[in-house]
């Protein structure tokens, strides 16, 4: 049974030329030949390593205080410096992180306790499936043609946690955010899925292979413009960021949803934006800049791939973040009016222009 | 003046987007950083900044004028050779009323504002440890200063410190005396005498103590050459028949 | 729209009748009846400041607010009772701490109007460049507010590093970054040199550069001018009404500002506008506000410019330091009444001081702050608006608690 | 430096001041309550009001100065009596102002503010259940307020507040029942700040109450002060006049009960120590007899007379002489009480 396994693991690994020594070597040896395998097994590294949960890890850590920094520097501050003086205070966010840990988690009587305890770490589930569709060149959880599809489904399955999040915190404000949650949602979804149909359109087919392959020589954010510019807008929207951060406002209605959580609950439910951010990105990267092609460097072999793609969410994502300090919170009406008419149409013109150029390549 | 009417063009509007991105994206390469880093960088302050009170013990007159000027309540006089003013600096707001009411100068403001203290009865900062600046130990190395001219603001760093300075400006008054306006009014209550801090008040004639005992009829009273002028013996007088006089 | 009325019979949750609410128990029921419904904003919430707004709610629509302020009531009017008037100086600064300038010439002129002190020039032209420069120290920490209630936090700092350099400027000439209580009966504290009048007269220039930044990235935000737009509007008859004073009246289109109308200190020897709008929404009072921060940098440079030579403190005073406590601790003013109207950043400042004419104490002082003044028509422009609007109307407003509830 | 002394007088008890001033006034039930030494004491420790006169804790706080005893006016008593020494009589009525009878004790007052001989006055006012209340005058208008004229028959700390007016201003007048006047004279002799007190106006005076008896005396009797406009005393009966016109009157007899024992001993009707002194005895109704004593009130008066504000008749000296004689036989001193008790 182990063996087999072990043939299995063996016959699928990630190949990396410049630790291969170090690879041959563990081999050798018996019970860590086999963790190693298993580590190096293509879909277990796709999902818990790259582009999967580790990264996923370092880049919150790296985000939270990326973002802090970026802003404050637009905000002639200087930003976290005080954990961690000689790398500019870095490790902020582990810091955060750490005192979330150790704060009481705070359950008020008049909550739903089960859903309010469950509800953060249920929505988890969401957020990591797309993870394991997502590949990344020969990297790869679980390789599916309809994979785009089968990511914007499961993203649309986190809203819905927030307002069961809303309905538990049995809070008034809790309540008012959830709705705004609600409002928010069929506004974006919309748009957002008509944009990354265009695309499927384009490409003739949700398999992200497919879409790398067509933008060998001109990206996707130049064949369809407008559907890039509407993928981030929806992506604002989708990630509850400014301007957009209507269901969390903390200065109306103090975190709506989450106004209830404290300690280690509430560091879940604050990261539960980054990470959506993150699949969101990591979509769009496929979608539109060319997924994981770039510079093929041969010591990495396999590596190379992942690599790409998480440097370019990254980046993605960096720039995002100077949003955040370049604008005011719309009102809920304004953002759903905005949706329903201006993002709509761009939307419709975008599949248009999906269907056009597809036709055309 | 009336303010104009915003404009609401989709051009216009997209016009104000662009001015937001650019200037965001100009403060996030080159910001125009205002922040003092603190304890370890210090800001050059102006001489007259209103810190830290010292207190010159030779030219106090305990006239006791600082605690009573004190909107807080912040002054206690405590005995110390003499009484000298003692500040509780959880109770201090800085305004200096008793500094400008020191007729002597022995208050003398500081510009040393940052105080930490270990406890809140170390606040209550006793006559002498008022005498000089309290021992610090700072972690700034380098001052900053603001340079503001027409054409901006920026913050000049120097890899230099500037000691805290003590401002003793000295009012521009004589030497005062109290002096008995209309003695035929005392009531002989010798209250001038009990306040007096110096014990420049002494009685004359005095026949009749406190001890019950009954001598004879009467007292008076003389001011000596031992009076500085503080003024508490014509605050005190029932009859209000002292009064401060300069002399040459 | 129809509306559908679902019959199903809502009572008033219990928390309602433990928070001590300055509302009968029917107007509850009759909320819940009506399916309507209450949030209680404040007084710990994060877009409220010190007070609670007792929000009655249809959906979305505000249909009522009940305000109830006084938490941060701290009985200055009676506390001054019992001080000396020179001790109530840095009292009177204390409910609207960035104001302080304009508060404490209110106070001080009611005192000068009562001993019939004549103010030197040069002492009056010190104390308007004082109240300017707190004014548009106010001005600014009010955008800030604005600015994080409508979720800029950008708009929040810019403002406040701006403010460093008004800071900075009475630190210069007062000794202290904000209540300086340096404005006492018959003048000022000090004389102000030469060269730290020339430092504020750059400084003013400075401000100037600063703001165009701030201008480009708040003011003329698109978002920020979505939020205010057609908010919170007040006509210029229910302003009137409502008894709205200093910016927001002059936001509404009226031409009412007590520096013009009964002019104080040096105020009349100076060219300015008085800035209007006829909007009177959330931007056109943010904007007249912004555009009295440029009138106010003006009136500061004309006063470096045209600052008179001479004594900072009236004669029948004479020095003040070292004899600060034989002049002023023992005041007594001749019995009657004296009040005074001041141009406060926020509106019309009315200090009244009732003297017996024996005690070395006020018998009464009353101090009608502006904030109070317009607390109704900050109500009254909250009714048929949505709810996410009212952090931007109260930002609007600069409702400031601790200076209404003094 | 000038010399200067003055005289205490001896002690009688070896105790402190006040302890000797209660030994032999106020336990001997001689106290007038004229707050003389209140007024007087440099520690403030003295105490009046509504209560016999008293000195909380005076083992440790009286400074033992003898102020008080110099000041009072019932130390060594020898009681005035009679009519006194005047320069005339008038008997008058203000034509400006209303007050008890014919306001003269105002017009007075008024005259001599408006002459500039007084800065200030001292002048009893009440509240709503006439209660005394102390008020500065400072200009004649304050006078028109009809709670600031007219008797009030209850003990007022005058004395204080005209200590505190001394003081602060030169020239004050005051008025005050007979012990107040000899206090102030007492003081005058002593002090010599006191002097500035120019014209004591003194009122004719049989005796006076506490207001807490009275008010409770008279609710008894079902009367509630709060109702009434004017309180008098005339020809041996207490009237009360209400705000609806109607009236209650009772022998002042019946007040025997109230009347406190310091009154008991008091001779002087007339005020002999002013410097004017004012009644409605020996007038006809509606107007006041005048007793002037002193050039300084001789002046005010031709000043009046002078201006034609008043009414002047002739009085009935004879009546008042009568009530003088009258007031030593109801008030016998020393009084048969304590004789009999020796």
């Amino acid at each position: 049974m182990i063996s087999t396994l072990f043939e299995i693991f063996k016959s699928n690994m990630v190949q990396i030329p410049l630790i291969q020594p170090i690879i041959d070597y563990l081999m050798q040896i018996p019970l860590i030949n086999f963790i190693v395998a298993l580590i190096l097994w293509r879909p277990f590294f796709a999902v818990v390593i790259i582009p999967g949960l580790t990264v996923l890890l370092l880049y919150l850590l790296y985000i939270v205080w990326f973002e802090r920094k970026l802003t404050a520097r637009v905000q002639w501050r200087v930003g976290p410096l005080e954990v961690a003086r000689p790398i500019r205070g870095a490790i902020q966010a582990l810091a955060d992180g750490l005192r979330y840990f150790f704060q009481e988690a705070i359950v008020h009587k008049e909550a739903h306790r089960p859903y309010f305890v469950q509800l953060p770490i249920l929505a988890f589930i969401p957020i990591l499936l797309p993870i394991a569709f997502i590949p990344a060149g020969n990297v790869v959880g679980i390789k599916s043609p309809y994979a785009v599809q089968l990511v914007v489904a499961f993203l649309a399955l986190i809203p819905i946690t927030i307002i069961a999040i809303g309905w538990a915190s049995n809070n008034r404000f809790a309540f008012i955010g959830s709705v705004r949650e609600a409002l928010i949602y069929v506004s974006y979804e919309i748009p957002f899925i008509i944009a990354v149909s265009s695309m499927i359109y384009l490409y003739g087919s949700g398999d992200p292979y497919v879409a790398v392959e067509k933008q060998s020589i001109v990206p996707g954010a130049i064949m369809n413009p407008i559907a890039f510019l509407v993928f981030i807008i929806a992506m604002l929207m989708a990630t509850s960021r400014l301007p957009f951060e209507i269901p969390e406002a903390d200065q109306e209605i103090a975190f709506g949803p989450f106004v209830e959580y404290s300690g280690m609950l509430f560091g879940l439910v604050m990261v539960l934006a980054y990470e959506k951010l993150y699949v969101m990105a990591l979509l769009f990267v496929i979608l539109f800049l060319g997924g994981w092609s770039g510079f093929y460097c041969e010591l990495l072999g396999d590596l190379n791939a992942p690599l790409w793609l998480f440097i370019k969410t990254i980046i993605v994502i960096s720039i995002l973040a100077i949003v955040r300090s370049m604008y005011a919170r719309y009102r809920i009406d304004q953002a759903v009016r905005y949706s329903f008419s201006w993002l709509i149409a761009l939307s419709i013109v975008a599949l248009v222009i999906g269907i056009a150029v597809g036709w055309i390549v | 003046m009336k303010v104009e009417k915003i404009s609401r063009s989709p051009l216009e509007e997209l016009k104000r987007h662009v001015g937001v991105i650019q200037e965001a994206f100009k403060q996030a390469v080159i910001p125009d950083r205002v922040t003092i880093e603190y304890p370890r960088e210090r800001r050059k302050y102006p001489e007259n900044l209103r810190g830290f009170i010292v207190l010159d013990k030779s030219r106090c007159i305990s006239c006791f004028r600082c605690a009573q000027i004190c909107p807080a309540n912040a002054i206690q006089m405590s005995y110390f050779e003499n009484f000298y003013p003692g500040i509780d600096y959880t109770k201090c707001i800085f305004c200096h009323f008793c500094v400008e009411s020191c007729p002597t100068g022995a208050l003398a403001s500081s510009t040393l504002h940052d105080m930490a203290f270990k406890s809140l009865e170390d606040m209550k900062v006793k006559p002498n440890q008022m005498m000089r600046l309290p021992a610090a130990i700072r972690e700034d190395v380098q001052s900053v200063e603001y340079d503001v001219t027409k054409k901006g603001w920026r913050l000049i760093r120097k890899m230099e410190l500037e000691d805290i300075k003590v401002v003793r400006i000295l009012p521009k008054l004589k030497p005062r005396r109290a002096f008995c306006l209309e003695p035929e009014s005392c009531l002989g209550c010798r209250q001038c005498m009990e306040v007096c801090p110096h014990e420049a008040i002494v009685m004359e004639r005095c026949e009749i103590t406190l001890e019950g005992q009954i001598v004879g009829k009467g007292c008076v009273l003389k001011i000596t050459e031992k009076c500085v002028g503080c003024g508490l013996c014509v605050r005190q007088c029932p009859m209000k028949i002292l009064s401060l006089k300069e002399v040459e | 729209m129809k509306e559908f009325h679902l019959d199903i019979p809502v009572e008033p949750p219990k928390e309602l009748e433990s928070l001590f609410l300055p509302i009968p128990r029917e107007y509850v029921e009759d909320t819940y009846r009506k399916d309507e419904f209450l949030v209680l904003v404040g007084p710990q919430h994060p877009g409220s400041g010190h007070m609670r707004l007792i929000v009655r709610v249809k959906g979305d629509i505000i249909q009522e607010v009940i305000p109830d302020p006084g938490y941060v009531h701290r009985c200055v009017e009676k506390i001054a009772e019992n001080r000396l008037y020179i001790q109530n100086i840095p009292l009177v600064e204390r409910p609207s701490i960035m104001d302080s300038a304009n508060f404490n010439l209110g106070y001080v002129r009611a005192i000068e109007a009562a001993m019939d002190i004549e103010v030197p020039e040069r002492a009056k032209f010190i104390r308007t460049i004082l109240a300017e420069l707190c004014r548009i120290g106010t001005h600014l920490y009010d955008a800030a507010i604005l600015a994080v209630f409508i979720g800029h936090t950008t708009g929040f700092m810019y403002p406040f590093g701006i403010r460093e350099l008004i800071c900075e400027s009475l630190v210069r000439m007062t000794g202290a970054r904000f209540t300086s209580s340096f404005i006492v009966p018959g003048g000022v504290r000090r004389d102000v040199d030469e060269k730290t009048l020339r430092w504020v007269y750059d400084a003013t220039f400075a401000i100037e550069k600063r703001l165009k930044s701030f201008e480009r990235i708040f003011i003329k935000n698109p978002t920020v001018i979505a939020r205010l737009r057609d908010v919170g509007v007040l006509s210029k008859e229910e302003a009137i009404k409502f008894g709205v004073v200093g910016p927001f009246l002059r936001a509404s289109g009226v031409e009412y500002d007590t520096r013009v109308v009964e002019p104080y200190e040096a105020y009349e020897e100076l060219t300015w506008d008085i800035v209007t709008a006829d909007e009177g929404d959330g931007y056109a009072r943010f904007m007249v506000r912004v555009n009295e921060v440029s009138q106010s940098l003006s009136i500061i440079r004309q006063c470096i410019t045209s600052m008179p030579d001479g004594s900072y403190i009236s004669e029948q005073i004479g020095e003040v330091r070292g004899n600060f406590f034989d002049k002023f601790a023992d005041i007594v003013l001749p019995a009657g009444e004296y009040t005074t109207l001041t141009e406060a950043a926020r509106g019309t400042l009315l200090f009244t001081i009732v003297s017996d004419g024996e005690s070395n104490v006020p018998y009464r002082m009353r101090i009608v702050s502006p904030g109070w003044l317009y607390l109704r028509g900050f109500m009254e422009a909250l009714k048929g608006e949505r709810l996410a609007d009212l952090q931007a109307i109260y930002g609007s407003f600069g409702y400031f608690p601790p200076e209404a509830d003094r | 430096m000038q010399e200067w002394q003055f005289l205490v007088p001896d002690k009688k008890h070896k105790k402190k001041f006040f302890g000797n001033l209660k030994a032999e006034v106020i336990d001997a039930k001689l106290c007038c309550h004229c707050a003389a030494c209140a007024a007087i004491c440099p520690v403030d420790g003295i105490v009046s009001g509504d209560q016999p006169i008293d000195f909380p804790n005076w083992v440790k706080e009286c400074v033992d100065c003898g102020a008080c005893i110099k000041v009072c006016p019932r130390w060594e008593y020898k009681p005035l009596k009679g009519i006194g020494n005047y320069i005339e009589a008038i008997s008058a009525k203000s034509k400006r102002f209303k007050g008890q009878d014919g306001a003269m004790v105002t017009e007075i007052t008024a005259t001599a503010l408006e002459m500039g001989l007084i800065e200030k006055a001292i002048f009893v006012s009440r509240d709503e259940e006439w209660r005394t209340k102390i008020v500065t005058i400072r200009s004649p208008v304050q006078l028109y307020d009809r709670k600031v004229t007219g008797t009030k028959y209850s003990y007022a700390d005058v004395l204080p507040a005209l200590k505190d007016a001394v003081i602060e201003s030169k020239a004050v007048a005051f008025v005050g029942t007979p012990c107040m006047i000899s206090a102030v004279r007492k003081m005058q002799k002593s002090f010599k700040k006191f002097e500035r007190v120019k014209l004591a106006i003194g009122l004719f005076c049989t005796e006076n109450f506490y207001h807490h008896q009275l008010s409770e005396f008279l609710a008894k009797k079902g009367v509630d002060l709060r109702l009434a406009t004017k309180t008098d005393i005339k020809k041996g009966k207490f009237i009360v006049r209400f705000v609806d016109g109607g009236r209650v009157s009772f022998p002042v007899k019946e007040f025997e009960e109230i009347i406190p024992s310091g009154c008991k001993v008091c001779q002087d009707f007339a005020a002999v120590e002013s410097d004017v002194s004012v009644g409605s005895v020996g007038s006809e109704s509606g107007f006041s007899t005048v007793i002037v004593r002193s050039e300084i009130a001789k002046k005010v008066i031709d000043q009046i007379r002078e201006k034609g504000t008043a009414e002047i008749k002739e009085p009935d000296i004879q009546a008042v002489q009568k009530l003088c004689e009258y007031k030593v036989k109801i008030h016998p001193y020393p009084s048969k009480e304590k004789e009999k008790t020796q």
